[in-house]
C-alpha cells in the first residue's frame, strides 16, 4: 500500500498566532498546512505534493466551537469536524440544512475526523459545506499576518482546489447569518453511490414575503457543475419578486443549467450534469418552498 | 482526452497559416509555459509551470511539427514528463485552416493528450477539467494573439 | 527527525518515538505489531482501516500517528475481555457477518463506536453509519443484522450488570 | 465403398467434408497455416472476423469453397 | 433432512472467533525475521521494446539488496493452460518488450518498503515506443501490431460449438431476433490486495511462499515453471485470503518476483501491491463484444440460437480461453436449446489481461439470453415467466457433446419466486417495475488445461488417540466458508463432533492437490475428497467394531452421534472414543490414516453437476435523472442440499452484491491502454446504503454426484442480477439496453431515447 515516503518537519503549533508565525516563515512552496487531513494525506501518499514543513493546526482547539446567537447568528470554528456540525442541537433547529448536509458528507469515519475549515479550504468544487453556506449567505474570517479579514463564502473558491487564502492566512471561522423570517433551505446532492462526492449539488434558500405568497428573496449555489462552487443568479432572477410555481422553478432549473459550466469525465458528461441540474433545482425548490411555508 | 473546436477569424488565409507557423507562435500560447528553447526550425524544446490547487507540476517536453501541408493543415507533436516522477504525457495536434469566405478563415483544432502516470490517475476528474480548461485558454490565447498581429497590421 | 508519540492503545500507555511520515495505521501494525487492522485502499475510501480515537470511528490511514498524540486508540485486539469476545464480535460469528474477513475489523470497530452512539440502531440507521465499509463479500445485509443483534446483546448484558 | 475424404493443405488432418475441414482449419493459430490462405487470396483474419461478427457459418463456408478446389482428396 | 446430525444445520464458522478477534492472520500481516521488501517496477507504455535498463543507480541507494531485471531470471514461460505450450505466454519480468501499461520490467528489494520505492524511481529503461492496439477486432486485423511474435493476427484461441440444424430451424421459426451486446470489465477488487512473501533456503535449494491466492496448486506449478524448478522443491502456504473472486487464480509477479529476489538475495522478501497496481495490473473481469440471434415458435418455445463473442483478451492468457469456452456453454443455460452455434475469438491487445471473476461466462451470456427472452416475450406477448417456464431446463437434460445436467430444480424455483412476487410485491407505484431471470451455475469445471496427472481434489485424515481428527485438505477458503464446509461433511461421515475436527488447510507440502476455489468447485470436488478420506477412516474403525461385536453379522454398521453401531440396532454399539483407541492398540499402534480423493468421470466436458434458481428484483427508477433503485431481491436457489444454511446465504447475498456492481456501477474505462479509474474513489463499488434485502428460498434437490447431494451456491446468483434489473426498467420505460453497467447517465439516455420511439408511430 502506499505510504507518505519523503521526510518532513512536523509543526504543531499550539496557538493561533503561533501557527501565524509559522506559515508566514516558511514560503507557499515549501509547507503546507494540515487540519483533518482527510484529502491532503491521500495526496501526499501519491507524492503530489511533498511539503518541506507540514503544520499542524488539527490541534488547534481553540478553533473548534459552535455559536449561536439570535443576532449574530452562527459561528463555526474552522476546526470544529464535521461530526460535531452534523450532531449540534443548535444547528439542527436552527439550520438543519447544515445538519442535513453533514449526514450525507463522505462517510462517519471522515466526519468524525475531518474539520468544515479544510473542507472548505481544500476547495474541491464538490464539496458539500461551501454549497450550503453560499446558499446561507455565510461570511468566512480569516486571520493572516495583517490581523483578520471577512469575505462572503461565495467568493472563497476561485478554481479547481485554489481559494482566495493570501499567504500567511488560516481561515479561521464561518459565520453564517440568521435566516430572515419566512425562509426555508433546502440541499440535495446527487450521488449514485451514497457517500461518494457528488456528481452535481444544489442548495436553495427562499425567503418569502410576510403573506408567504411571493419570493422575496432567494439563493441557489450549485456544486460540482464548475470549477468552484457558483451561485445560479439568472435562475434566481427568475424566482424573485414572483409568486413561485412549478413551472417557474422549472424554468428556474432551466436557466440554473446553462449557468453551470460542467465538465465531462468518466463519471458523467457535461450533458448529463446540466440536466441533473435542472432537475435538482426544481427539487430542491419545492422542498425550500415548502420549508419557507412552515417557517 | 480530447480537446476539440474551431473558431473563425477574419484574416487572410496566408496570413493565418505564417503567424502559426512563426517560430514559437504555439508554443508561446500554452498556459504556463516558460523557457521555450527552438532546438530547429520545427522542434522546440520548453517547461511548462502548472498548478493544481495545491498541487504543483512542472512539466519538461518537446513539441515538433510532424505534418506541414500549407496552407491547410498543420500537425504537432508533443511528448514531455512531470518532474519528480509524477508522469509522462504526450500529445498530438491537428490544426486545419478552411477559407470560408474570403478573408475569413475557419481555424479547427483537435489535440488528443495522454497523460500517464501518478498525475493522470490522481483524479480522472481533476485532471480532465483542467486540460479541457488549458486547452480553452490555449486557443483564446492563440486568438488574442492572432487578432493582435492582424490588428497591428491593419 | 523523530518526534515523541505519547498515547494509549487498548489500554496501555506508549510512549515511543517516530518519524512524522508515519501514518497511525503503520504504527498500529508495524510498531506495535498490532495487524488486526487491515488497509484496504491508497485513498481513504474503504473503511477497512477503522479503529476508535477517543471512542469515535476513525480511519487510521487518514490520521498521522503523530495526530493521535494524547488520545486514547482502541482497535480490535482490545475488544474481547481476555478470551472472551465482545458481544459484537460473537454476534459478527454468529450471524455469518464476515467471509474473507480482511474488512471485518474496521467493520467491527466502527460497530462498536455506532452502538455507543446508538444502543438500538435500525436497519437504515446501521446502513447510514456504516456506509463507508467496502466489503467485497458479504453484500452487508448480513453484516447489519449482526450488529442490531449486537445490539440486543448490549442491552441485556447491561440489565445483567444492572441486576448485579 | 470408398469415400472422398479431404486432406488439409497445411497438415495431416483429414476430414470427410470441406466444411469440417475449415473448421479444423480456422481453429489453428500458427502461421504455416495463416500463409497457406494468403497464397490463395484469402485473409485468416477475414475468415475469422466473419465468423464471429457476422450469424451463419459465413467464415467456414468461404474457406470449404476453396478448400474443395485445393484440398487433396483422399479415398478411405 | 433429519437424516443427518450435521450437514444442512446453520453452523459457525470454523475460522469465525479468529477472524472478528484480528487474530487471523493474512499473508498481508505475516513479517519473517531479516525480511525485504519488494517493488515491481512497471512499464509507463502499453508497447514498447525495451531498449536498455540502467539499474547502477537504484543498486547504489542505502538499503537497497537487490535489483533484477529480465535477463536475470531464468526465463521460464507460464501460465494455467499448461495442456497448450503455446498459451503459457508470461515471464517473471518483460525480456525484450513491454504490452501493456504495468507489464513489469524490473524488480527492487530493500530493507524498507519506502527504499524499495525510491530505488525504483532511479532505474533507467530506455523503451522504443511501439504502435499499439486496444480493440479486439482492430487486434485481428492483418496490419496490427503484434504482441506475441509467433502468434499471428493477435489470435489467443478460438472456439466453435455446433449442434442441431441451426439454419433449419431458424426457417421454421415464427419469430426471430437478433441483438447485439458490448460490455465493460470489472475489477475484482479483492479488499486484501495481491501479496506474496517468499523465502528460499539456499542450503536446500527450496522455495517457501506464502501468497495470497485462490490456488496454492496452481502457484506451486507455475513457480515451478516461471523458475525452472521441481514443484515438489516449492511448498505454497496460503494463509487466511481476504477475497479472491477468480482474480488470484494465476500465478502473478508479486510472487514469482519475490521468489527471485528471495533466491539472489538469501533473505525473505515480499511483495504487496498498492490500490492503483491492483486496479491496473490485476486480473479483471473479460470486455466482450457479443450478438446473438433467438428463433422461437409462436408459443415461446425456442427453436434455436446462434451466438457470436469476440472476448478483450489483454496481453496474456491467464484463464481468458475459459472465460471464452464459459459464455458459449452458458449461452445455453438454463434453457432447452435444441439448436446451436457458437463461435468465439479471444485476441491479444495491449491492455492488462482479461481472465475470471465469479461467475464468469455465466454473467456475460445471461445477461444477453434474459434481456433478448424478455424483448421476445414483450413482441409473442407471453409472459417474462411463461416464456422461461416453458423452456427450462429439466433433469436428465443434455447437451450434445458438451455436459449433461443431473439434478434440476429450475422449474420448482420458478414457481417459488412467481408465488412470492405475488404475495408481496401487491403495491407496485408507476415508478416500479419487476425483472424476473433464471440463471443456472457449474459446480466445478472438468477441463484439465492445467494439465495435472493428480486427482482434481484430494483429502487426508489422521485420527489420534483420542479421537480428535486432524484433516488436511488444500481446498482454499478465500472467505466463502469452505473450511466450515469441510469440517462439517468430515464431521457428518464420521459421526463426530465439530469440536473433533482440526483442520490443517491449503499447504502444498502437507495436503494432497486440490486445484483450488473457482467455478464453484470446492464443495462438490473437495468435499467428495473429504467425504471419501473420512468414508475410508471410518471404514477402518467399523472393521475394529465389527471384530468386537464378535459376531458374524453380515448387518451395516454406522457411525453417528460419536458412536459406532449396529445399524438396525442402534443400541448395540460403541463409543466413537472408545473404538479409535482400539484400533490403534490392537493395529501396533499404526496410526490411523484415510485418503479420499474426486475426479467427475462421464460427466461431459464441462461440469459435474449444475445448480439452478431464479430472481425477482423490484426496480424504482427516477425517469428524470435515470437513477435506478434495487428495492428488493427474491432469490430462489436450487443448490442441491445446503450443507451450510449460513454459508449458502452469504454467498448468495455476496452474488447479488456483485452482480449489482457489473449491472450498475462498477466500470473500467481506458484510455490508450490505461485504466482510468485505479482507486476506490473512482471505481465504484455499492455500498451499504445501495444494498437490497435479499429473500433467499433454498429449493432442495438431491445431486447424486455432489457430497451429502450438494451442489454450488457460490456464483449462481451473480449472473441473474443486471439482467433482471435491465428487464425491469423495460418493463416499466421501455429503455432498452445493450451493455451492463447501467449509470445513471446511460438509463436516462435510453429512456429519453425509448420515449422519442414512443411517440413516432403516434405521429403515423
Amino acid at each position: 500500500m502506499k505510504n507518505i515516503i519523503f521526510d518532513f518537519e512536523y509543526l504543531a503549533p499550539k496557538t493561533l498566532e503561533e501557527a501565524l508565525t509559522m506559515l508566514s516563515q516558511y514560503n507557499e512552496e515549501e509547507r503546507k498546512v494540515i487540519a483533518g487531513g482527510q484529502s491532503l494525506l491521500i495526496l501526499m501518499r501519491q507524492k503530489l505534493i511533498t511539503p518541506q514543513y507540514l503544520i499542524d493546526i488539527k490541534g488547534l482547539s481553540d478553533l473548534e466551537y459552535i455559536k449561536f446567537d439570535k443576532k449574530e447568528g452562527l459561528k463555526i470554528g474552522a476546526l470544529t469536524i464535521h461530526r460535531a456540525v452534523e450532531l449540534s442541537p443548535i444547528i439542527q433547529k436552527e439550520f438543519s440544512v447544515l445538519s442535513e448536509m453533514e449526514q450525507n458528507l463522505s462517510n462517519v469515519e471522515t466526519r468524525n475526523w475531518g474539520t468544515i475549515g479544510g473542507d472548505i479550504a481544500h476547495a474541491d468544487p464538490c464539496g458539500d459545506p461551501a454549497v450550503v453556506l453560499i446558499a446561507l449567505n455565510a461570511r468566512l474570517k480569516l486571520n493572516g499576518p495583517s490581523g483578520e479579514r471577512t469575505m462572503d463564502a461565495e467568493d472563497f473558491t476561485v478554481d479547481f482546489f485554489e481559494t482566495a487564502l493570501q499567504p500567511g492566512e488560516l481561515l479561521t471561522e464561518i459565520q453564517v447569518p440568521v435566516l430572515p423570517p419566512n425562509t426555508g433551505v433546502k440541499f440535495t446532492k446527487y450521488n449514485q453511490i451514497s457517500g461518494d462526492l457528488g456528481l452535481a449539488s444544489v442548495a436553495m434558500s427562499i425567503t418569502l414575503d410576510k403573506d408567504k405568497k411571493t419570493c422575496s428573496d432567494v439563493r441557489i449555489a450549485l456544486g460540482g457543475v464548475a470549477p468552484a462552487p457558483i451561485r445560479a443568479k439568472k435562475a434566481e432572477d427568475i424566482l424573485k419578486g414572483k409568486k413561485i410555481s412549478d413551472a417557474l422553478l422549472a424554468e428556474a432549473g432551466q436557466a440554473a443549467s446553462e449557468e453551470a459550466s460542467p465538465t465531462t469525465d468518466i463519471q458523467a458528461t457535461d450533458e448529463y450534469r446540466r440536466e441533473l441540474v435542472k432537475v435538482l433545482v426544481k427539487r430542491v425548490g419545492v422542498e425550500a418552498l415548502a420549508r419557507a411555508k412552515k417557517a | 482526452m480530447l480537446i476539440e473546436g474551431k473558431f473563425t477569424l477574419k484574416a487572410p488565409i496566408q496570413e493565418v497559416w505564417d503567424f502559426l507557423l512563426e517560430p514559437g507562435t504555439i508554443v508561446s500560447c500554452i498556459p504556463g509555459a516558460e523557457k521555450m528553447e527552438a532546438v530547429d526550425d520545427k522542434t522546440w524544446e520548453g517547461i511548462i509551470k502548472d498548478k493544481v490547487g495545491i498541487i504543483s507540476v512542472k512539466l519538461q517536453f518537446t513539441q515538433t511539427f510532424a505534418e506541414i501541408d500549407p496552407p491547410k493543415h498543420l500537425k504537432a507533436v508533443g511528448r514531455g514528463s512531470a518532474l519528480g516522477g509524477l508522469g509522462t504525457f504526450s500529445q498530438e495536434s491537428i490544426v486545419d485552416l478552411t477559407e470560408v469566405a474570403k478573408d475569413e478563415v475557419e481555424v479547427s483544432y483537435k489535440s488528443t493528450v495522454n497523460l500517464v502516470g501518478r498525475l493522470a490517475t490522481f483524479g480522472e476528474r481533476i485532471m480532465r477539467a483542467k486540460v479541457d480548461s488549458k486547452g480553452a485558454e490555449f486557443t483564446s490565447n492563440l486568438q488574442k494573439k492572432l487578432m493582435e498581429v492582424q490588428s497591428k497590421k491593419a | 527527525m523523530k518526534k515523541q508519540l505519547k498515547f494509549i492503545v487498548n489500554g496501555n500507555p506508549y510512549d515511543i518515538w517516530i518519524e512524522p511520515r508515519l501514518l497511525l495505521v503503520q504504527v498500529l501494525r508495524d510498531e506495535l505489531r498490532l495487524t488486526g487492522t487491515h488497509r484496504g485502499c491508497d485513498s481513504g475510501t474503504c473503511c477497512v482501516c477503522t479503529v476508535n480515537i477517543d471512542g469515535k470511528a476513525v480511519k487510521s490511514c487518514s490520521v498521522l500517528a503523530l495526530q493521535a498524540n494524547g488520545k486514547e486508540v482502541l482497535t480490535i485486539e482490545g475488544m474481547a475481555n481476555g478470551p472472551k469476545l465482545h458481544p459484537v464480535q460473537e454476534a459478527f460469528v454468529d450471524n455469518w457477518a464476515f467471509q474473507c474477513g480482511f474488512c471485518t475489523s474496521g467493520q467491527i470497530m466502527a460497530s462498536n463506536a455506532l452502538l455507543k452512539e446508538n444502543p438500538n440502531p435500525t436497519r437504515e440507521e446501521v446502513q447510514h453509519a456504516m456506509d463507508g465499509h467496502l466489503c467485497r463479500c458479504t453484500g452487508y445485509n448480513m453484516i447489519n443484522e449482526a450488529i442490531r443483534d449486537a445490539a440486543g446483546r448490549l442491552q441485556a448484558q447491561k440489565s445483567e450488570e444492572k441486576a448485579k | 465403398m470408398a469415400n472422398i475424404n479431404y486432406r488439409c493443405p497445411c497438415c495431416r488432418k483429414i476430414s470427410p467434408d470441406t466444411h469440417d475441414l475449415a473448421r479444423h482449419y480456422l481453429g489453428q493459430t500458427d502461421k504455416k497455416h495463416k500463409d497457406w490462405l494468403k497464397t490463395k487470396g484469402l485473409s485468416y483474419a477475414q475468415l475469422i472476423t466473419w465468423q464471429v461478427t457476422e450469424f451463419g457459418n459465413k467464415g467456414y463456408e468461404a474457406l470449404a469453397k476453396v478448400l474443395e478446389k485445393e484440398a487433396t482428396k483422399v479415398e478411405i | 433432512m433429519s437424516e443427518y446430525s450435521i450437514i444442512g444445520k446453520p453452523t459457525r464458522n470454523v475460522d469465525g472467533p479468529a477472524k472478528v478477534s484480528g487474530e487471523a492472520i493474512y499473508t498481508f500481516d505475516m513479517v519473517l525475521p531479516n525480511m525485504l521488501y519488494g517493488k515491481l517496477l512497471r512499464s509507463p507504455y502499453p508497447h514498447a521494446k525495451i531498449i536498455s535498463i540502467d539499474t547502477s543507480e537504484a543498486e547504489k541507494l542505502q538499503g537497497v539488496k537487490a535489483v533484477i531485471t529480465g535477463k536475470d531470471t531464468p526465463g521460464g514461460k507460464y501460465g494455467l493452460w499448461r495442456r497448450f505450450p503455446e498459451l503459457c505466454d508470461q515471464t517473471a519480468l518483460a525480456m525484450d518488450k513491454v504490452r501493456f501499461i504495468g507489464d513489469p520490467v524490473a524488480a527492487v528489494a530493500a530493507v524498507t518498503a519506502e527504499i524499495a520505492e525510491r530505488a525504483l524511481d532511479l532505474i533507467n529503461v530506455e523503451y522504443e515506443i511501439l504502435p499499439a492496439v486496444f480493440e479486439p477486432l482492430e487486434a485481428i486485423k492483418d496490419d496490427a501490431p503484434l504482441l506475441h511474435d509467433d502468434i499471428s493476427n493477435n489470435i489467443n484461441i478460438t472456439r466453435h460449438v455446433e449442434w442441431g440444424d441451426v439454419d433449419e430451424a431458424f426457417k421454421n421459426s415464427d419469430y426471430v431476433r437478433e441483438d447485439r451486446f458490448i460490455y465493460g470489465s470489472q475489477a475484482t477488487a479483492s479488499t486484501e490486495v495481491h501479496n506474496s512473501l517468499a523465502s528460499y533456503d539456499k542450503g536446500t535449494g527450496r522455495l517457501t511462499v506464502w501468497s495470497s491466492t485462490q490456488s496454492p496448486y496452481y502457484l506451486q506449478l507455475g513457480l515451478a515453471d516461471a523458475l525452472k524448478m521441481r514443484e515438489g522443491d516449492i511448498r505454497v502456504i496460503k494463509p487466511h485470503v481476504g477475497g479472491g473472486f477468480g482474480g488470484k487464480n494465476s500465478t502473478m509477479p508479486d510472487s514469482v518476483n519475490a521468489a527471485l529476489l528471495s533466491m539472489k538475495t538469501g533473505m525473505p522478501v515480499k511483495i504487496v501491491y498498492n490500490r492503483e497496481e491492483e486496479f491496473t495490473c490485476t486480473e479483471h473481469r473479460t470486455a466482450m463484444n457479443l450478438a446473438v440471434k433467438m428463433g422461437f415458435k409462436k408459443d415461446g418455445t425456442i427453436m434455436a440460437k446462434e451466438f457470436k463473442l469476440i472476448t478483450d483478451g489483454g496481453a496474456y492468457t491467464a484463464l481468458g480461453p475459459t472465460a471464452l469456452y464459459l459464455t458459449g456453454t452458458y449461452a445455453t443455460f438454463p434453457y432447452n436449446i435444441p439448436s446451436y452455434r457458437y463461435d468465439g475469438v479471444r485476441t491479444y491487445n495491449n491492455k492488462m489481461w482479461s481472465t475470471s471473476v465469479r461467475s464468469f461466462g455465466a454473467t456475460e451470456a445471461q445477461y444477453a439470453t434474459e434481456i433478448q427472452l424478455d424483448r421476445a416475450a414483450h413482441d409473442l406477448g407471453i409472459s417474462p415467466i411463461e416464456i422461461r417456464r416453458k423452456n427450462a431446463m429439466t433433469p436428465g437434460y443434455e447437451a450434445p457433446g458438451q455436459y449433461k445436467v443431473g439434478s434440476c430444480g429450475l422449474l420448482e424455483c420458478i414457481d417459488k419466486v412467481e408465488k412470492r412476487i405475488k404475495e408481496k410485491w401487491t403495491d407496485l407505484s408507476k415508478d416500479e417495475g419487476v425483472g424476473f431471470t433464471t440463471f443456472a451455475y457449474m459446480c466445478g469445471g472438468i477441463f484439465n488445461w492445467i494439465d495435472t496427472p493428480y486427482a482434481f481434489s484430494g483429502a487426508m485424515i489422521k485420527v489420534n488417540i483420542d479421537g480428535t481428527v486432524d484433516l488436511f485438505t488444500q481446498a482454499s477458503d478465500i472467505g466463502q466458508g469452505t473450511n466450515t464446509v469441510n469440517v462439517m461433511i468430515c464431521a457428518e461421515e464420521l459421526g463426530i463432533g465439530i469440536e473433533d475436527i482440526r483442520l490443517h488447510p491449503a499447504d502444498t507440502a502437507t495436503t494432497p492437490v486440490d486445484l483450488g476455489a473457482w467455478a464453484s468447485r470446492e464443495t462438490m470436488m473437495n468435499g467428495n475428497a473429504v467425504k471419501d478420506a473420512a468414508r475410508n477412516v471410518k471404514e477402518k474403525l467399523i472393521e475394529i467394531a465389527r471384530m468386537k461385536l464378535g459376531e458374524n453379522i453380515v448387518y451395516d454398521l454406522e457411525a453417528k452421534n460419536k458412536r459406532i453401531y449396529l445399524a438396525i440396532r442402534p443400541e448395540r454399539g460403541f463409543s466413537y472414543y472408545d473404538i479409535v483407541k482400539d484400533a490403534i492398540k490392537l493395529n501396533d499402534g499404526e496410526p490411523i490414516i484415510g485418503v479420499g480423493h474426486y475426479t467427475p468421470h462421464r460427466k461431459g466436458m464441462v461440469s459435474p453437476a449444475w445448480a439452478f434458481g431464479s430472481m425477482a428484483v423490484r426496480v424504482k427508477v427516477d425517469r428524470e435523472i435515470g437513477h435506478v433503485e434495487v428495492k428488493d431481491v427474491i432469490v430462489a436457489h436450487d443448490c442441491g442440499q445446503p450443507i451450510n444454511p449460513l454459508g449458502v446465504r452469504g454467498q448468495v447475498e455476496g452474488s447479488v452484491h456483485l452482480g449489482l456492481g457489473w449491472g450498475l456501477c462498477e466500470e473500467q474505462p481506458t484510455d490508450n491502454g490505461m485504466v482510468l479509474n485505479p482507486s476506490f474513489a473512482d471505481y465504484k463499488i455499492i455500498r451499504t446504503r445501495d444494498m437490497p434485502q435479499i429473500e433467499l428460498h433454498e429449493v432442495l434437490t438431491h445431486e447424486p454426484e455432489g457430497p451429502f447431494g450438494a451442489k454450488e451456491s457460490a456464483e449462481g446468483a451473480v449472473g441473474p442480477t443486471a439482467p433482471a434489473i435491465a428487464n425491469a426498467i423495460f418493463h416499466i420505460t421501455g429503455a432498452e439496453f445493450s451493455s451492463n453497467t447501467l449509470k445513471p447517465e446511460k438509463v436516462w439516455r435510453a429512456i429519453r431515447e425509448a420515449e422519442e420511439k414512443a411517440k413516432k408511430p403516434a405521429k403515423r
